[in-house]
């Protein structure tokens, strides 16, 4: 390695590379963070393509971008604004130059900046630098397709092949800025194309080649240090929410011993939870691609009747589908898990985008009093240990549970610490086998109020279940006013009981703070930067975030009660304020509100916070 | 026979009195099902009886073994769970024509389509009768109802016709009241493989009394229907002497002994043909033009989808790599932090 | 008339006709209630029937029942409990015994009491009277069925005919008690068997024969009298809250000069109204019996594009069903109204009994920041009037409409004084037809925020319409962030704009009142019944009764604010209780509920009022 | 012609970009509808395309006509909404293999069998493309694809059968890049009052490039399928000297000039023909056993849903007494309190 012109320290760093939709951004990004991961940085990724399968080239709607956020410490979020713009073209780089923290750099293929690509991406001057006053930054005016065809023009490859290793050239230029190695890369790209060593060998060459011209700029370009974090020792990996989903469901099936049914009709964003356990039949998993999404629960119900772990996935319209038969489990008291991964509404709404709300739905969302749990995982990791528990409370209690993620999290990746099964708590499956002498369907846990589970097959529980209101004692069919009250109540405190369960709400701060942040689900991640760095600023700002809504932790009016300011933020216009203020009407709560589906960014938290804390 | 055959069909009663309306064909019909199992030796704990919402739907609640009321329209596809889920069990579907051809339209063709090893017993009595008298798919055009005082415009769905469209492979049809023809046709559903459905005529006394009378009706039924069986010639008539023939693309109705019509012109039933023209047109036959059709249309074997299942996550298994979860998060792309 | 043993004078008096399924109690009760009416009597009608089609005969399952309130003043609810019972067999002893006013008449038919029906009614012994306890009631034992048969002895009828008659004989001994005339029920007699003229000799024989035993029995009988109660002059008509529902829209069709497209697919206890406006040919409605509860919303949202005044009518499990559409006709902005006449949930629960458990499902059950209009009616006669302000605003504002009506006033009657359409307010239709020059599909009418209806057919304003996010200001599909933003807003804002348009929330009672009693739809005569009762016994209690849930009334703050004790009172869990507390958490709200399927009873209201008082 | 016959297909084009990828067999759908309307002489008002949620499902956006792009499935139900309240409007619905089969079925179903005059597009391109590949109820067995990366354990829908199942009339079948062809079904389509389903073999570059290669392949096409019209015979080939020929129940292929047979012998397509027997085996046939049959397979005349509640609603106002809601209020039971 020469020497360099500047070497910029960091703690963490926000990186983005952008392009249009063909120019294998995705794949590049991807890269990208595992090599930061192996490297020992924690990081968080999150992608961010078009709503259109291939949208118009060029333009800025047809850009597709994966942003990775690495540091030497923990890192929450895939960060707010970037400090190097990977852009392929002229309109990745009009789309995200709004996003650049002022100083940072921008690596921009000049051999895309002709005017046919200018006109599309909007710019009305030859000279987008110029343009959009982009005079700050360190711009790395690179003519990559140039040297890519350089670089490979004695290997014998069609033109075509030739520019799809653009990427390539690019991600070599960018290790160099941040001093990595190479060899994740290169082994990937043996494996991916090891039946076409022609390609291998181009994609090799034009990685280190692009390396090594950062060696050549070096004078002029700034680079990057960042030490590797102190993050737990262990094995890992890199896993987004939705697959998390999908592997916690496992994790449940394989310590309940119980085999994993999923009922499901796919729906962005969370067809890929679908189309992970579609390929697990290795597993033993059972998947029923179903013609609609009420079918899709409905099937689930069956199998849940039947024995197996039964869930089912979808998105916010998926779930208003599904709302009648939720209230059939919830009749029957039958354990199911129902996956939304909230996206932007009402109606089809925006469906590659993040919101979340669905949370008045998923409590409300049915006719009748039709109590169900609801969970909300806070990020891509933890979307393993909510489908996990969202199973094991499930199964324990005989409830429909409803898992809310959102498609921020679903998208995103953490690296994750490989778990080990045997750490993880077990799950007791209710079912009754030996011959219980007053049994009867509705016979009930006095501890959790749920009934047990006898499944077809086993002799001498044979049952009927159905959505007509059951004698609390018989189970038999009851039109009896009494009993209809009674069981009203049964199905309410069946649920709340389940708060003896889980665990208590942790509050991250002091008990003095001047101002409680709460949240809730998603947006985890910018909450916590925002109250951690207000508090390295010296302010004193506490965060409570929920991940049980339903029923709410036992200790939660004793945590509110402590604080005299609280703000609720969340993407929508305030549901769970909204549910707080009927739990504890006795506080107040200030509402900060996004709905833009877009996440929050740390910078308007913490603004937001600051005018609070100075009110 | 097993030991299980001693079952009664008693056995196969629940404790809940019956509460159709007097007269009403389910009852009939209860007891065919309940004949048939104990006929197959079902023990009570392996049959899951799964229903939707109508009067018909009831029927769950009146049956000693796993059952299951679920929501109107959804019974196929509960039922599809169920089965899947456990291929073990001997799962039954009862449904009326508004249940599976109303509200729940898709998920009866979509499990014919998949072929899913379900019984389906469909009480066809052209109407909504648990709502108290509204014309549903299978009424008649110009039938008046509460809801079509002046006759409805709409064609029926013909339930033969719409199970073949949907690549159906097991399609019967017979009487309420006709215990012992029943019975048979629950037995040859349940020993076929993948969704059968037996359309039964079944009469609803209250909101659409005698609807298929003209042909149920015993003074004339043996002339207005045809019951057929497989290998056997359709024949048909009080006096056994009519039979059916095929005449270009059609069938004809033509009389033993007239126009110099011998037995041997008269078509042989073939239920196990793969090719469905003769089964749809024998579904389709409506008095007076033709005899109806009873006994069983269509019968031809076809991969079952839960056994599918079954056998592809056996093949996967026996071949991955994959055991267990720890082998799953330990395979591909891991690095270590230490 | 001969002299009677006592006449007990009365204000007002609650009948009740019960009998087997089969022994025409509900036509017993309607001619009853007609004669009152006509004799100039507020009256209130609740029928009672099975869940079953055809319950098995003589036991209580199988009972059907039919109540009659009437007074000299004006009546607000069918009666908790009767004064008179009229029991055709003991299970209608032994179901109704326990609604009994002290001192209360009952008529039974000593006939049905055999053995065999004893048993079925689960007595132990022969004398249910005693059995009961019922000593303290005015028995009057009438032998109905050999009196039916000797009357009719001699005309030749069959036996199954004569049995039939019976309840003409119970209704005549009923006019008997009450000193009404006949003449109503004779010509409606004359009227329905015009064609069977042995049918009429017979059951006119046997009414006459029934008021004739009375003047027989009046030595040992108390009879009834009532003053006609001093209501509005004009023409009136008997009316259920169902056929006021379709009659409603059938006047806001004329009066907007709109089609009526209905769209709907039956489910008790809102099928009525489909088969209302099923046989409304006449009026040019057209109504379309769709496959399932979706294809019911669908095809109104479609009639609606096409410029139809557009309503979908169901129960609970129907608009968990039509969630999803709801939502796209939010974002596309098209009127249309979804009647949901509530019934016991979850589930299927109990599809024949009452419930107001659907109004978190009617605020919140779709996916997204969804936001509807949503109205309840209070009784059967103003379900007429709430329909017609439903279309009204619907077509007015351009949004989705939820109507609340619930099983209880569904199928209950009041008299109903027939209006003048010309006395009823406009309906103006926001329809495009001239060209305007920068019109575009999502310009607003400013003081309404609601947007134009350009309808299919109409030359120059061809545009479209769909469930993704729109521009502004364009209509165009919008991905934009800040346009969604601003959408969620104006969609929210624009259902608020209603609450300029809608009357302002009355209280009955004093503004010092100890005691505000708050209530939402089908509860309203039981509720004031109660607080008029109490403050007619000197209690200083108010009642604010809500018909607009959202948006509320602009007065509501204010009109909270007057009162320490506020008491919501519902056929739920506490939903509006809670929705009254998202939105005003300033104050207290007690609550009082019951979920038994039943409406309240005035007697318990007003104890529960009186311990509040007391507090 | 009338005046508005000089409308030109591009007055049908909206000023939308069209988003499609580029290769997408949709882009040429889109032409043949706006040529199809343009011929037809329609004017831009008095059209209402409605479609539901996938890639083909966009397209309403990209017509300058009314348009509605509504929820996934429901497609056949908002269009009969749209033309049972004005029936004097042109509508058409767009709808994909997912949208109309998979969700949507049963209002695909109703819609037929009620047979309101709608013009149905069906996208075939066997594959959901909007959530980007999973495998759709036209996929075939064994199809792989991101949700069944063994094979899938379904058969397939075939929409012709599943259309005749359901009481259909009319079905037409073409391929996205034959644009005349497609043009003239369309024309069809409109002419036939009733539900037409034309169901076109579409090409998804992305996800199932070429899943219809086999057949709509230039190379071969001629002899892969076969262009059916009505009182034509059912010729095919090249070189013009194949035929069908009805081999008992069956239809068979044969060579003009082998075997000794000659044009004569060659069936005539009769697409009016009541009986659904033949359409049903036109409609399923399949390459390699057949060739696939192309153009007008079923156009039968029927009852149609939409003139027939005008003409109830007609014939009932003729007679009744009840005029306005004052007639309705002041009929029947009524007193006076004065
Ligand atoms: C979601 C939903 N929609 C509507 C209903 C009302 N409903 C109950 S049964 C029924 C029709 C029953 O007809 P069918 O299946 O033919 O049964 P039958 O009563 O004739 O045996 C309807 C419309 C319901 N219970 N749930
Ligand atoms: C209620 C609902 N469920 C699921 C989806 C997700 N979804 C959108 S399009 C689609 C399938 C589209 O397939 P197809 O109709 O064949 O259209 P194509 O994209 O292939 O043209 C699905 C499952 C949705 N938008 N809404
Ligand atoms: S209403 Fe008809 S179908 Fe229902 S129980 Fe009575 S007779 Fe049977
Ligand atoms: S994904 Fe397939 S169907 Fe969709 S636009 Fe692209 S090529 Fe066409
Ligand atoms: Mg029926
Ligand atoms: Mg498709």
């Amino acid at each position: 390695m020469g020497k360099r012109s500047k070497v910029i320290e960091k703690e963490e760093v926000v990186v983005r590379f952008s392009g249009d939709s063909g120019d294998g951004m995705q794949l590049t990004g991807t890269l990208f963070s595992y090599t930061s991961a192996i490297f020992g940085n924690d990081i968080s990724t999150f992608p961010d393509y078009p709503a259109e399968i291939r949208a118009p080239q060029g333009t800025i709607s047809g850009v597709s971008g994966f942003q990775v956020h690495f540091g030497h410490s923990e890192v929450y979020t895939p960060g707010d604004y970037c400090d190097v713009l990977v852009a392929m073209n002229p309109a990745a780089l009009k789309a995200n130059a709004k996003w650049m923290k002022p100083g940072g750099t921008i690596i921009l293929d000049v051999d895309s900046c002709d005017e046919k690509n200018l006109i599309k991406a909007g710019y009305e001057t030859d000279d987008p630098i110029i343009e959009d006053k982009l005079g700050d930054y360190h711009i790395v005016k690179a003519p990559i397709t140039t040297l890519t065809k350089e670089s490979l023009k004695d290997m014998g490859l069609d033109n075509k092949s030739i520019l799809r290793s653009k990427n390539m050239y690019a991600l070599g230029l960018v290790y160099w800025l941040f001093d990595r190695p190479l060899d994740h890369t290169r082994e990937y790209i043996q494996k991916k194309f090891a039946k076409k060593p022609l390609i291998v060998e181009a994609n090799l060459k034009v990685l280190s080649d692009g390396y090594n011209y950062g060696n050549i700029i070096q004078a002029v370009t700034p680079s990057y240090h960042i030490h590797p974090a102190d993050i737990k020792k262990g094995k890992y990996r890199n896993l987004s929410g939705n697959v998390a989903v999908a592997w916690g469901f496992l994790a449940a099936a394989e310590k309940s011993n119980l085999q994993l049914f999923l009922g499901s009709y796919p729906i962005t964003p969370a067809t890929e939870i679908l189309q992970e356990l579609s390929a697990r039949k290795d597993l033993g998993v059972k998947v029923f691609q179903a013609e609609d999404e009420i079918a899709g629960i409905c099937t689930a119900i069956g199998a849940s009747f039947s024995g197996s772990l039964a869930i089912t996935t979808t998105s916010g319209p998926g779930l208003a589908l599904k709302g009648e038969a939720i209230g059939l489990a919830v009749m029957a008291e039958l354990p199911i898990v129902i996956v939304n991964v909230q996206r932007g509404g009402p109606s089809t709404g925006l469906p590659t985008k993040t919101e979340q709300s669905d949370l008045m739905q998923a409590l409300y969302g049915r006719n009748g009093e039709s109590p169900v749990v609801v969970i909300a995982a806070s990020s891509p990791t933890n979307s393993f240990d909510y489908a996990f528990y969202a199973a094991k409370v499930a199964v324990e209690h005989m409830t429909p549970v409803i898992l809310l993620t959102d498609g921020f999290i679903a998208n995103g990746t953490q690296p994750w610490l490989i778990p080990d099964l045997a750490d993880w708590p077990e799950i007791k499956v209710p079912f009754v086998t030996e011959k219980i002498d007053d049994w009867h369907p509705y016979l009930r846990d006095p501890e959790k109020l749920s009934r047990y589970w006898a499944t077809p097959g086993t002799k001498g529980f044979e049952h009927r279940l159905g959505g007509l209101e059951k004698d609390a004692v018989t189970g038999a069919v009851s039109h009896d006013a009494l009993n209809h009250q009674r069981m009203v109540e049964l199905r309410e405190e069946k649920v709340q009981k389940v708060a003896n369960f889980i665990p208590e709400l942790e509050v991250i701060g002091e008990d003095d703070a001047d101002l409680l942040v709460v949240g809730w689900g998603g947006t985890f991640g910018h909450l916590f930067t925002a109250v951690d760095e207000l508090t390295h600023e010296g302010h004193n700002v506490a965060l409570a975030h929920f991940n049980y809504i339903k029923p709410l932790p036992l200790n939660t009016k004793e945590v509110l009660k402590r604080y005299k300011k609280i703000v609720v933020c969340e993407l929508n216009m305030g549901q769970f304020a909204n549910y707080l203020t009927m739990n504890f009407p006795e506080f107040k709560y200030k509402k900060f509100n996004k709905v833009q589906g877009q996440p929050f960014t740390v910078i308007e938290l913490k603004e937001h916070f600051i005018t609070l804390l100075e009110e | 026979m097993s030991v299980e055959s001693q079952i009664k069909f008693t056995d196969f009663k629940s404790d809940q009195s019956v509460k159709w309306c007097p007269g009403c064909g389910d009852h009939a019909i209860l007891n065919s099902v309940q004949k048939a199992m104990a006929n197959l030796g079902y023990s009570k704990e392996e049959v899951a009886v799964i229903s939707g919402i109508g009067c018909s739907s009831r029927f769950p609640y009146y049956m000693e073994t796993y059952g299951f009321h679920t929501i109107h329209g959804r019974g196929s596809a509960i039922a599809s769970g169920v089965k899947v889920a456990n291929p073990r069990l001997k799962v039954w579907q009862i449904t009326g024509d508004g249940d599976a051809l109303a509200i729940g339209g898709n998920h009866f063709i979509h499990t014919i389509r998949r072929n899913v090893d379900l019984n389906v017993i469909l009480f066809n009595n052209q109407i909504y009768g648990l709502t108290k008298g509204q014309y549903s798919p299978t009424s008649k055009r110009g039938f008046i109802s509460k809801t079509s005082p002046f006759g409805t415009v709409e064609s029926p769905f013909r339930p033969g016709e719409l199970c073949i469209g949907a690549r159906g492979h097991f399609f019967a049809r017979c009487i309420d009241k006709d215990l012992k023809h029943s019975v048979e046709m629950m037995e040859e559903a349940a020993a076929h493989e993948g969704t059968s459905i037996i359309e039964i005529l079944q009469n609803c006394v209250i909101y659409n009394d005698k609807t298929h009378n003209a042909i149920t009706d015993k003074a004339h039924s043996e002339d207005r229907t045809i019951k057929l069986e497989h290998g056997k010639p359709m024949i048909f008539g009080k006096d056994r002497n009519k039979g059916l023939v095929l005449d270009g693309l059609n069938l004809k109705v033509e009389t033993i002994g007239q126009n110099g019509i011998t037995e041997a012109d008269i078509l042989i039933h073939d239920a196990h043909c793969e090719d469905t023209t003769l089964h749809l047109k024998l579904a389709d036959m409506e008095y007076p033009d033709y005899p109806v059709a009873l006994g069983v249309i269509r019968a031809v074997k076809a991969p079952v989808y839960d056994q599918c299942v079954e056998s592809q996550l056996n093949d996967v298994q026996e071949v991955s790599k994959i055991k267990s979860f720890k082998d799953l998060v330990h395979s591909g792309d891991t690095w270590d932090v230490e």
